[in-house]
Formats: C-alpha cells, sequence, structure tokens
C-alpha cells in the first residue's frame, strides 16, 4: 500500500527530461498504471520524471489534415476536445470508455500507448486510425506507425531512453462512420474485447474499412481478415457476419478467470459485427 | 397550566425522516478508526504469508530491526501470555484449531501472519515489513471443501487427516415416509460460493496501553463491542472494567466485524509490550485475504412431493467451507442453513446433515444473511426445479405450499415458531405489481421470436431480531438505558452498535414519540463501552426488533417514572402522561417533561419510595424470533451471443412487520439487494489449488457498480411481529436473501427452453454462453 | 530526497517539505490533518479518495502529493460555504438518504460534483455512468443516484 | 493454470535438444535470467531479474531438468521467489522433426503464481506466461544451427 522510496524530478522543459531519462530515469506521465504497482511494491523505480506538468506535450491541434495529440492530453481532454470530437470523433468516443471520470482525469494518451497493456482501449481506435505514433530521446525523434509500435504484451518500439511525445491521427473524412464498441471486464473496468471501426460507404458496398481489436490477444492488431471480407461487398447484415466471424483469424486468444480463449474470440466476433454495425450506421 | 396550551409535538414513527447521524459523514468530519490519532502513535504492518500452507524453518527479522523508525518485530515465539483467537459456537464433537495470533511454525492460509513490524512512521513500518525474511518449506494445500474430503487429501491440520471440523445432523418429522410416499423426487447439487464481505473501510486498530492504571483502551472497527471487550480481555489477560473499547463510525460491517481478530489483540499486546499507542490499518488486499468470507457451501437437495406439487420432504447434505480456523461464529453459520431450509413451506420432513470441512482458505463466517440466503437459494431453486419437473407454474406451485396465516404461530421441521405472515397476500401484490400473466403472455411471444426472456421469483423467509438468549452462543438480549438530564435533555444509550443502519435516527424518534420531547433534544449514543451499558451488537437484523424493543421498554418505564414524578409535583395520586407533560385530568393543572427533569435531579420532591434522578436501564430478553418474509421477481434477458443478461425489472415486495422509518428501510433493502445480485451474477472469492486468493483485489473481484444495478420498484405488505412490542421484524437482510434466488430463477427461467433446469452461482455471461452454445452443440 | 511543496487546501495555503512517495490522500489526512478523504483500496478502484485538483475529480491514493505541487486542491471539507451552509450536493444526498456507513459517502460527493458540473441535467444511465469510478457496498446506489439527480434539479 | 503451446526452431531434433539442457544457453534464452549456476546432476540455480511493462522483480530460484529422452522429450521445472511473489513452472516438452525443416517443439504444463504479483490482476498472468515462453523459445531459435 505503500511505494518505496524514490527521487522525483518535474523538469520545466521536455529537453531535461528527456536527459533525465537517459540518465535511466522513469516517466512518469497520469500514473493511472504505474502508481498503483508501486503502492503494492510490484514497481519500484529509483527516479520518476513527471512529463505530465510539460506544456510542451500538452496540445491538441490540426495540421495539415491531421490531429496531433501531444503526449500529456488526458483522456477527459480526448473525450471532449471540440477538435477530437469533431474531427476524429473514433479516438474521443474510445477515450470515454476509458476507466472512471477521475482515471480520465489524470490519465494521459501518452502514458497509455507506452504502457501498452494488452486490454487498454485506446490501441483498438489508434490501429483502425492507422495512428503514427512520435517517438523522442535525447537524441533524435522519430515516428513509428501504431502497427510497428505495438509489439506484444507491454512490450513496444520504445527504445531505452525514448518516450513517446505525440500521437497523430487523421482528420475523419465526413462520410466515415466509427464506432468504439467494448466488453468490459465487470471489475476492473479493462476491456475484455475492444473493437473500433471506420466503414466507408461505396454506392450501396462497402468502401475501405479499418479494423482495431484490443483485448483479445497479446497486443492489439488490424482484423485486416474483417476488413477484406468488407470493402466492396454490400453492405448488409449478411455481409457483417460473415466478416466479423474472422475477427479472432489466426490470434491466439488470451485466458483469464473473466474470459477463456474460447470466449473471448467468440465475444471478438460478436463485438466486431457491433461494430461495424454502429459505423456504418454513422457514415454517410 | 391550561391544557389548550399544550404544543403536540408531531409523530415521528413510521415517517421518512431523513438520518441525523449524516451532517458529520457529508462533511468529512466523522472519526473512523483510522482517524483516531494520539500523541506518540506508532504504526504496525503485519508480514503474511504467500503461501496456503508451509512450515516455516526460519524468519530473519535482522534488517527489519536495523531500519531507522523500526521500534520492534515481533514473531509467533515472541507472544506469550496472549489467548488464543475464539471461537463461541459451539457443536458437539467441534474440532478446535489452536488459532494463534501470529503464526507459531506452520501457516495455514494466505495472509497469515507471521511477523509484525512497529515503526514511527506506517511508511518505515512498510519498509521494514519489507525486511522481514521468512524460509518456508511450502506444503500441498487444499483449498476445495470436496476435495479436501477425498481420500488422500492434503491435511490442513495434520492432527485431523479427514479435514473434518465437525459433522452435525438435524432431523425433523418423517423423512422416510416422506420419501416413501413421494410421486416425484427432484435432486439438486447447488453451490454458494465464496463471497467477500468487502465493507469501504476495511478494519483498523488503534490500541493505548496506559500501564499506570492498567488500562487499556482499543479503537476496532466492530459490529460487537462489548462482545469484543470481553473476548479480548480474557485473550490478553486484563481487567474488563480497565479495557475500553470504543468502536468509532464504523465503515460498514455485513457481518466481517461481527468477529474477534488475531490484530486487535495484537495491537492491544504490542501497545503493552512497548507502552506506546499502536495503530494497524488493514489495506484491502489484508482484508481480502484474512478477513472473513460469506458462503461457501456445496449442497446437495432432494425435494419428495406428490404430483399435485404438494412438496412432502426435503434432504439436505451440506458441506461447509469453514477455512483454516474458526472465527467466531465459523461453525455456527451453516446451523442457520439448517433451520431455514423449510421456507415458506408447509412440510413437515426433514433431514440435513453438516459436514464442517477445512480448507487452507480463511474462514467463513457471517456475512449478510449468514446461512440464511444459503438455504434460501436451495429452497427456492429446488421449488422451481420441482415446478419444471411437473411443468407447473412457478407461482401455483408456491402457493400450493404456503404455510397459510391461520396456522400461525408456525412450528416448522426444523425446530422454529414462525411468527406472524400472510405468504400468499404478499406475494400475490408482487404478481399484480409486476402484471405475472402479462409477463408470462410477453415471455412466450419473445420465446417464439428467438428470445431469452425469463421470470423469476423468490418467496423467501428469513430468522431476524438474533435472538432468544438460549440460541445464540453470547446471549441474544439487547440492552437501553434511558435518560433525562438536569435540562430535560435526553441521552439514550443503546447496546446495539449500528453502523450505517441508523437508529440514531429511528431510536431518536422512537423515543421523541414515547417521551413527548423534540428531536432535537435526544442524543442517541452507542459503540464506547465506557459510555454504555452492557450490550451484544449489531448483526442479524436485531438492532430494531431486539435493540428497539429494549429502549421501548426503558422507555415505558421513564414514563412510568416520569409519571410519579409529575403526580408528586402536581400533588396528586394519578396524572396523565402526554405529549411531554403530566396533566391532572382532575384539575387541568400539567407540569412539563423538563420541569420534571429539573426536580428529580434538584432532589425536593421525590415521589414516596422512589430515589432522585431520571434514568432508566432496560435489558429485553426476545422469546422468539422475527420472521421477515417477501417475494422478490426478477425479469431478465439474456443475450444468447455474448451471455450477457440483462436485467429489465425488480419488482420487491417485503413484509418487515412495522416500519420506524420508510426511508431507512429502503436503503437497507436495495443495498441488500445489490449484495444478493452480487452473489447471483457477479462476485466470487476464488481459491486456486494452492491457496492464492485468485480474485484478491478489486482488479478481479467484481463488486456492484451503479451501472450493473437494476431499479429496485420496492414496495410492502404488513403483518405486525408480536415478537416485539414495536410489532417490527428487521430488514438488514432481507434484501440480500431475497435477491439471490429471485436472479437466478429468472435466468434458469430464460433458459429453460434449452432444457436448463440450474446454473450455479455466479452467472457470469461466459456461464451463460457456454449454456446457450452447448445446447447448440 | 525530500521536496518541498506549495498546495491550496480549500482556499487555504500550505508549504511542506514531503517524501516523494507520500501520497496526496496521507498528504491531505496526515499532514494537513483533513480525515474526510477516505482510503478504502489500493488499485484505484473505489474512488472513496476523490479529491478535486484544479478542478478535476482525482483519486487522491494514486496521486503522490509532489504531483499536487502548485495546484488547488478541494476536498469534503472544503464543500460547505464558510458559514456552515452545506454545498447542494451534500444537502441532497443527506435528503435523499443516499448513505448508510458514510465511509465512501466524501468521495460519492466529491465525483457527483464533478458529473453535474459536466452535464448539468443528465439522466439516470448518465449518473450511474458517472459514478462508475466509486463503490458503495451500503446502498445499492439507488438513493445515491436519486440525490445526484435531485441536486441536478435545485441546479448545483 | 495450465499452460500449452507450440514452438517451431530451425534446429534438428538432436541440436534442439542439446541447447535446451545446455545452461549457458539456458541463462540466456531464459527471458530475464542473471545467472544460472549447477547445483546437481539435473538441478540449476537460477538469478533473475523480470520486467514487464512497470512491474520489475529479481527472483531467486531453481532449473531442474528430468525425465530425459534424448533427442525426443524432457521435463522443466522453473520456479523462483522474490519480494514481489513466487512463480514455478514445470512441463514436459517433446521435440520432433518437422516436415519442412528444423523442428516442432510442444510444451504441457502447469504453472503457478503467488504473493503480490498474484493478486493484481489475473488477466494479465496468462498473456504473461506466454509471451515469456514466445521470447525464450524465439532466443533460442537466434542460436547458431
Amino acid at each position: 500500500m505503500i511505494a518505496n522510496s524514490f527521487e522525483y524530478s518535474s523538469p520545466a522543459t521536455l529537453a531535461e527530461a528527456l536527459g533525465l531519462i537517459a540518465d535511466g530515469a522513469k516517466p512518469l506521465s497520469g500514473g493511472m498504471s504505474l502508481i498503483p504497482m508501486m503502492k503494492l511494491r510490484l514497481a519500484s523505480p529509483e527516479h520518476l520524471v513527471d512529463l505530465a506538468r510539460l506544456p510542451e506535450l500538452n496540445y491538441i491541434r490540426e495540421e495539415h489534415g491531421e490531429l496531433h495529440i501531444g503526449a500529456a492530453a488526458t483522456h477527459h481532454d480526448v473525450e471532449n476536445a471540440p477538435l477530437t470530437r469533431g474531427k476524429c470523433p473514433l479516438l474521443a468516443e474510445t477515450a470515454a470508455h476509458i476507466g472512471d471520470i477521475q482515471v480520465r482525469n489524470r490519465g494521459t494518451i501518452g502514458g497509455s500507448v507506452a504502457h501498452a497493456d494488452p486490454a487498454a482501449d485506446y490501441p483498438a481506435a489508434l490501429q483502425a486510425l492507422e495512428a503514427k505514433i512520435v517517438l523522442r530521446s535525447a537524441s533524435g525523434e522519430r515516428t513509428v506507425s501504431t502497427a510497428d509500435f505495438f509489439i506484444d504484451t507491454f512490450t513496444t518500439a520504445l527504445e531505452p531512453g525514448e518516450i513517446v511525445v505525440e500521437v497523430i491521427v487523421p482528420v475523419e473524412p465526413g462520410l466515415t462512420g466509427t464506432s468504439y464498441q467494448k466488453c468490459l471486464q465487470p471489475a476492473s473496468g479493462f476491456a475484455i474485447v475492444g473493437v473500433a471501426a471506420r466503414v466507408r460507404r461505396d454506392g450501396d458496398n462497402f468502401g475501405p474499412v479499418q479494423i482495431g481489436i484490443t483485448g483479445l490477444t497479446g497486443t492489439s492488431y488490424r482484423a485486416t481478415a474483417v476488413e477484406n471480407a468488407l470493402t466492396g461487398k454490400p453492405a448488409t447484415e449478411e455481409t457483417i457476419r460473415a466478416a466479423a466471424a474472422h475477427a479472432a483469424d489466426g490470434v491466439d486468444a488470451n485466458s483469464d478467470l473473466h474470459a477463456s480463449a474460447e470466449y473471448r474470440a467468440s465475444l471478438a466476433v460478436s463485438y466486431t459485427a457491433r461494430a461495424i454495425r454502429s459505423a456504418l450506421s454513422r457514415s454517410a | 397550566m391550561p391544557v389548550s396550551s399544550i404544543v403536540k409535538l408531531e409523530k415521528l414513527v413510521g415517517k421518512r425522516l431523513r438520518r441525523r447521524e449524516d451532517p458529520r459523514l457529508i462533511t468529512g468530519t466523522a472519526t473512523y478508526v483510522e482517524d483516531v490519532k494520539l500523541p506518540n502513535l506508532h504504526h504496525a504492518v503485519i508480514v503474511r504469508s504467500p503461501h496456503g500452507a508451509a512450515n516455516i524453518r526460519s524468519i530473519d527479522i535482522s534488517k527489519a530491526q536495523a531500519l531507522p523508525g523500526v521500534l520492534a518485530v515481533y514473531i509467533g515465539k515472541d507472544i506469550v501470555g496472549v489467548g488464543t483467537v475464539p471461537c463461541g459456537a459451539d457443536l458437539p464433537g467441534l474440532r478446535r484449531p489452536a488459532h494463534h495470533i501470529l503464526a507459531q511454525d506452520r501457516v495455514y492460509l494466505v495472509g497469515h501472519p507471521v511477523a509484525v513490524v512497529v515503526a514511527t512512521d506506517r511508511y518505515i513500518a512498510a519498509d521494514g515489513a519489507d525486511l522481514v525474511e521468512v524460509d518456508y518449506d511450502v506444503l500441498q494445500a487444499v483449498t476445495d471443501p470436496e476435495k479436501a474430503l477425498a481420500p488422500g487429501a492434503p491435511s490442513v491440520h495434520p492432527e485431523w487427516p479427514d479435514n473434518i471440523a465437525f459433522t452435525f445432523h438435524q432431523n425433523g418429522g418423517d423423512i422416510d415416509a416422506a420419501f416413501a410416499e413421494a410421486e416425484v423426487v427432484v435432486k439438486q447439487r447447488i453451490t454458494s460460493q465464496r463471497l467477500v464481505p468487502n465493507a469501504m473501510e476495511t478494519r483498523g486498530v488503534v490500541a493505548d496501553w496506559k500501564s499506570n492504571d492498567r488500562s487499556l483502551t482499543l479503537h476496532t472497527s466492530t459490529q460487537i463491542p462489548h462482545l469484543a471487550r470481553t473476548l479480548l480481555a480474557g485473550m490478553l489477560g486484563i481487567e474488563e472494567n480497565r479495557f475500553r473499547l470504543i468502536a468509532p463510525e464504523v465503515g460498514g460491517g455485513f457481518g466481517s466485524k461481527l468477529n474477534v481478530y488475531a490484530e486487535e489483540a495484537l495491537m492491544g499486546w504490542i501497545s503493552m509490550q512497548l507502552g506506546l499507542p499502536v495503530k494497524w490499518i488493514e489495506s484491502r488486499r489484508e482484508n481480502f485475504m484474512v478477513t472473513i468470507h460469506g458462503r461457501g457451501h456445496v449442497d446437495y437437495l432432494e425435494i419428495a412431493a406428490k404430483r399435485d406439487g404438494t412438496i412432502l420432504g426435503l434432504k439436505l447434505k451440506l458441506i461447509q467451507d469453514l477455512g483454516a480456523y474458526h472465527q467466531l461464529l465459523t461453525p455456527a453459520i451453516p446451523t442457520l442453513s439448517v433451520l431455514m431450509m423449510p421456507g415458506l413451506y408447509n412440510f413437515r420432513n426433514i433431514q440435513a446433515e453438516i459436514i464442517g470441512t477445512f480448507t487452507n482458505c480463511v474462514p467463513t463466517d457471517a456475512y449478510r444473511g449468514a446461512g440464511r440466503p444459503e438455504a434460501t437459494h436451495g429452497i427456492e431453486r429446488m421449488v422451481d426445479i420441482l415446478a419444471a419437473e411437473l411443468n407447473m407454474d412457478p407461482a401455483e406451485i408456491r402457493f400450493k405450499n404456503f404455510v397459510r396465516p391461520e396456522q400461525f404461530p408456525f412450528p416448522t421441521a426444523t425446530g422454529l415458531n414462525y411468527d406472524s405472515g400472510d405468504y400468499a397476500n404478499t406475494f400475490q401484490k408482487a404478481l399484480d405489481t409486476i402484471d405475472y400473466q402479462g409477463l408470462r403472455t410477453q415471455q412466450a411471444e419473445a420465446r417464439a421470436a428467438g428470445r431469452f426472456m425469463g421470470i423469476g421469483i423468490s418467496t423467501y423467509g428469513e430468522i431476524c431480531a438474533m435472538g432468544p438468549s438460549v440460541a445464540t452462543p453470547a446471549g441474544g438480549w439487547e440492552s437501553a438505558t434511558v435518560k433525562f438530564e438536569p435540562s430535560g435533555k435526553v441521552t439514550v444509550l443503546t447496546g446495539t452498535s449500528p453502523h450505517g443502519q441508523g437508529q440514531e435516527t429511528t431510536f431518536a424518534q422512537l423515543t421523541a414519540d414515547e417521551l413527548g420531547v423534540p428531536i432535537d433534544d435526544i442524543v442517541v449514543l452507542h459503540g464506547d463501552t465506557s459510555i454504555v451499558q452492557y450490550g451484544i451488537g449489531t448483526f442479524g437484523s436485531r438492532n430494531t426488533a431486539v435493540g428497539g424493543a429494549a429502549l421501548f421498554y426503558a422507555l415505558q418505564d421513564m414514563k412510568e417514572k416520569v409519571k410519579k414524578f409529575g403526580a408528586a409535583m402536581l400533588k396528586t395520586d394519578e396524572v396523565i402522561f402526554e405529549d411531554g407533560h403530566c396533566l391532572d385530568p382532575k384539575t387541568g393543572a400539567s407540569v412539563t417533561v423538563q420541569q420534571i427533569a429539573g426536580a428529580a435531579y434538584r432532589g425536593i420532591v421525590i415521589p414516596k419510595g422512589m430515589d432522585p434522578g431520571l434514568v432508566v436501564t432496560k435489558f429485553w430478553e426476545p422469546p422468539n424470533f422475527t420472521y421477515p418474509f417477501g417475494a422478490h421477481i426478477i425479469v431478465s434477458e439474456v443475450d444468447p451471443e455474448t451471455g450477457q443478461i440483462e436485467i429489465k425489472r425488480y419488482v420487491a415486495v417485503d413484509d418487515i412487520g412495522n416500519q420506524l422509518n420508510p426511508l431507512l428501510v429502503d436503503g437497507q433493502l436495495h443495498g441488500g439487494a445489490a449484495q444478493g445480485l452480487g452473489q447471483a451474477l457477479w462476485e466470487q472469492g476464488v481459491y486456486d489449488d494452492n491457496g492464492q486468493l485468485v480474485t484478491g483485489e478489486f482488479m478481479d473481484y467484481t463488486m456492484p457498480r451503479a451501472r450493473m444495478m437494476p431499479w429496485i420498484e420496492s414496495s410492502h405488505t404488513c403483518t405486525p411481529s408480536p415478537v416485539n412490542p414495536l410489532g417490527v421484524k428487521g430488514v438488514g437482510e432481507a434484501g440480500t436473501i431475497g435477491s439471490t434466488p429471485a436472479m437466478v430463477n429468472s435466468v434458469v427461467d430464460a433458459l429453460s427452453p434449452l432444457g436448463v433446469r440450474h446454473i450455479d452461482m455466479p452467472m457470469t455471461p461466459e456461464k451463460i454462453w457456454k449454456i446457450v452454445n452447448g445446447s447448440k452443440a | 530526497m525530500n521536496r518541498t511543496i506549495n498546495v491550496s487546501v480549500n482556499g487555504k495555503r500550505h508549504t511542506h517539505e514531503v517524501e516523494p512517495r507520500l501520497l496526496l490522500i496521507h498528504y491531505l489526512r496526515e499532514v494537513i490533518g483533513l480525515t474526510g478523504t477516505h482510503m478504502g483500496c489500493e488499485t484505484s478502484l473505489c474512488g472513496a479518495c476523490t479529491v478535486e485538483v484544479d478542478g478535476k475529480a482525482v483519486k487522491s491514493c494514486t496521486m503522490f502529493a509532489v504531483q499536487a505541487d502548485g495546484t488547488e486542491v478541494l476536498t469534503v471539507e472544503g464543500l460547505a460555504a464558510p458559514d456552515g451552509k452545506l454545498h447542494p450536493i451534500q444537502e441532497a444526498f443527506w435528503n435523499e438518504h443516499a448513505l448508510q456507513c458514510g465511509f465512501c459517502t466524501p468521495g460519492m460527493i466529491m465525483v457527483s460534483k464533478q458529473i453535474l458540473e459536466r452535464n448539468p441535467d443528465p439522466t439516470d444511465a448518465e449518473i450511474r455512468e458517472g459514478l462508475d469510478g466509486n463503490l458503495c457496498r451500503c446502498t445499492g446506489y439507488q438513493h445515491i443516484v436519486n440525490a445526484v439527480r435531485t441536486a441536478a434539479k435545485a441546479g448545483v | 493454470m495450465k499452460i500449452a503451446g507450440t514452438a517451431k526452431l530451425p534446429f534438428t531434433p538432436e541440436r534442439a535438444y542439446a541447447l535446451m539442457q545446455d545452461p549457458l544457453i539456458l541463462a540466456k534464452a531464459i527471458p530475464g535470467c542473471d545467472a544460472l549456476d549447477k547445483t546437481g546432476d539435473d538441478e540449476y540455480r537460477l538469478k533473475m531479474k523480470m520486467v514487464l511493462a512497470s512491474l520489475s522483480g529479481s527472483f531467486e530460484g531453481k532449473v531442474r531438468l528430468t525425465a530425459p529422452d534424448p533427442p525426443n522429450s524432457f521435463r522443466m521445472l522453473v520456479e523462483g521467489s522474490g519480494k514481489i511473489g513466487f512463480m514455478k513452472g514445470e512441463g514436459l516438452i517433446k521435440i520432433t522433426a518437422a516436415p519442412d525443416a528444423g523442428v516442432d517443439i510442444t510444451y504441457e504444463g502447469d504453472a503457478q503464481i503467488g504473493g503480490t504479483m498474484a493478486a493484481v490482476g489475473n488477466r494479465m498472468i496468462d498473456m504473461t506466461a506466454r509471451m515469456l515462453i514466445k521470447r525464450f523459445f524465439e532466443k533460442l531459435a537466434s542460436e547458431p544451427a
């Protein structure tokens, strides 16, 4: 219930923070995942660097047809900012599913993404949005795709000394319908499965579709088999059901007290169908 | 004084009065144990076993001792002269493991206390606890009671290799004749899983020993301050009259604080060793691991009946998961289940066997309902199973078997004597409220459309107002003191120990009405053994039905006393007492109770045969339990694709006799229903084979949250109890007992087209999904 | 290494030197002496410890005091007016019997305040959703929902 | 908790078997392993540091390799305990020549976990165990043939 001792730094600039992190300090953002672990002494970092207070990381802005979201933007910001609500509603909708009011007030998109919890909500949306994740260390900056960023359970493309500084998502074309559908684990509120769908219509058919899935396996993924089974097909319930059936294709599903692998895979199919249906109804 | 000037106060009993205890609670100024601060207060953190069963090879405390700020580190062998944790239940042949306050050479469950670190600060104490090194020789554990009974199972206590703590038999009527006469017999194995009470305030203790006075003050989060004091005084070998136990604001109990715990004695002992005040606050993780759990039944049930639905008799084999030790009432809880097995039904033949089984788990004990939810779930499930077998409507079979109003007082097959009731009337009200016939029509339509809609009925009875002293381990009476202060203000001291139930309000309502004083002039005190006369405490829905009755009788005695003083002051023989006045009917002259109080303390007018002062204390022994009952009906729908259950409607009609404050009654019922639905749908204390509590934090133990709870449509019938003068029956546990089987029966009903007869709890979506899919395959 | 923090709590400025690992809740309870905020779990799932930091409801058991440096904290003790007049949400909790043991209540009240600040006229479903981070074991939530609805009508 | 799965290694059965009996190789392949010292015929003392997301902890324990049936199968036990809890995994590892090339590994056994780390998220245990096993075989696969 009480953390081990540690040193705390709250640098005024990102450069200073990156310097400390290069020396081995651990970044602290909202702390929604890290602090409970520290209290149980499952995590005992020696030095924390507070990123949440850096103005350099706290913004949501539109540039060149994309939304740039600073790592320190809270889930509440992402859920409610007019820019995200208006121009990337999938991300706003997903943020609204994270934790509870208090968690959304403190938790940040950068912290969540870097933590790479296999049951986190954002990754599903980021996969579907083909978001870009900007990483920076004391020695430079690079941008990776969502698909390349999330590698495995709690494992990302972040190198030692590197942090997430920004998430870039597209400004959604007006005709796209999007939806995030989540089956939540009732005790913790984490996703048993969460499915984000982006759907465009092509006349009476499905146009390009992106589906991102979280919770089902060790990391989030794009359900390309589902996407392929939709695009170009009639936008009907029959197509949706047939396509959603591929949601867990080739995926080694997780198993825990709350959902066996078999049940989880079945939920992935159901929630994929729901997400597609809902996104379709919102598309024009 | 002319009569016309007497101000009649509004009668308060029966009013929806907001609570008088709330101002301190909504402003954050109440004092819970953790809020107690004393000069030079030190803090203790306990080192606990991570293993379900292990021998302790060695413990190295040197590093912890060396940590600056650490005052002391104690292990089991340091504890000398302290008794073992008591068990108040007595059953023939009961095996009682010695339950030391710190482990000796072996640990029996995950969380077993092994060492304790005392430091100047809780952060340092936690650091010190981390430095205690314990070398364990890990042994095979057993956590499932049926596995524990199997030949060759690991022994929880080596001295009792069969893991059986006791067997208990209770028979009534002629069970063989009933089964011989039966035209149909239905059987079912029904489990009632372990539940974690999870009061929002964990336990906590502040102990303060004053060696010069040889006196101990112990602040502890308990439901039973006086009993805890008596038992802890015995454990610590100190004098009860030099031991002040205070239950400050208590943040929920639900039975989990109806106990005496190792930590209470341990903190007392440490304070005595160090001569310093010591505080220990349980973490949530500790609360999951070492505060008692509830339920833990595996029941094998059989019902014999006639083809027309008449129930003839019931057989029960009950395997109780006791855990590794007995806490205060551990072995007694399943005996309550046996008592209530007949439910509301008119059959006289019963055969019950309990096998109390040791496991490497935390002890089970009283959790809201304590034995009755298990029994009610069993009988209400069995009645539905019988109805299904006979193709009868579950409502019809209940009407057929109810005890009828003219049969009261009704002696049951298990030796109880039901006080009063009209079961059919209450049930009919519930059916009418929810439009039962209309629902069945809707259900037929839903089924035709391939939807899984269910209607679940539970007509429950329970045993409340614990209880006659012969039937309770520590005495079942309750006490009340009523004091007029010289100013005419009234202080009430109740031996109950309310912690959310609202007796500071309801007892003041009762007192105001009886004495005719403004409610603002009344204070109700409880929970401090140095202030309040001995009392039994708060559990078993007894506060109002026993404690309130004791208060009622104290108030009658007080009125008699007031009248004598009033008559003396008015210089007359006979006065009428009403509306806070004594009135001489012959002259019309009157004096107020305030004037009388002043005079009684002033001592100028002392009626013949009376003493000065106006204080009455009453200890009241209840002649019987009370037996509330009711009908809960839940409409649900199951999504076959995901197994998720949606509660569409929840109607509850409860008969708890008279009500002092219906607003508070509603609160008790809602909260009870949440816990009952929690058992039916979400909550489960799951141990793995090695003794790890898998659902050991809120991360994995699903507590009912606001978004999961349905709207509860609550109403009442009223058959006053003849057992006590208030006609009340008790409401603390009714919601918990009534709700669970209604929920399960609803889902079983929804899935009955698939041939489903029973589902064990909790009915998780995956379980439902498997049933639906299994039936497809 | 200890750090000096400046925090305004219920409008009063405080300066203290604290260990970085000191949780905000312990700072409020042990250092400032405001014990109305309660700790009900260690996994950030019960919400009993909810306070406002710069106008946002947060769980003070999942925040270090050093993270609150320079902020304005509001606890349940700071809700009523200086003359003792209760905040309308406190009043509504009282009138609707939205509490029993009272342990979760400060957190419930603080989160209810945030719910209504962001959505002055919530549906029952929105209220229940808003209470998702807070556990109550006594009330079954029905009266809490009533209280938030009542407070909304009173125009919080 | 049951653990079962498959992996592929680009080796002959003999080479795959030998690699998994070699303490130096095992020390490299076991995620977070700092040291593996021989303490008996088939037993090694294990020191490892597990870092997973924010969770980190040191473990001391042992590795035992039993029931040798080269190059077809053996049993492996890994157990360790530390401040944050303890873990124990025991199972049968089977090696069969794959039809195309290399070998197919199948493993089947039981894993236990206890202490604080067992209490904070049942959801993490299965996926973490599987990820650690995956890393183990990936590391093995990177050995020269």
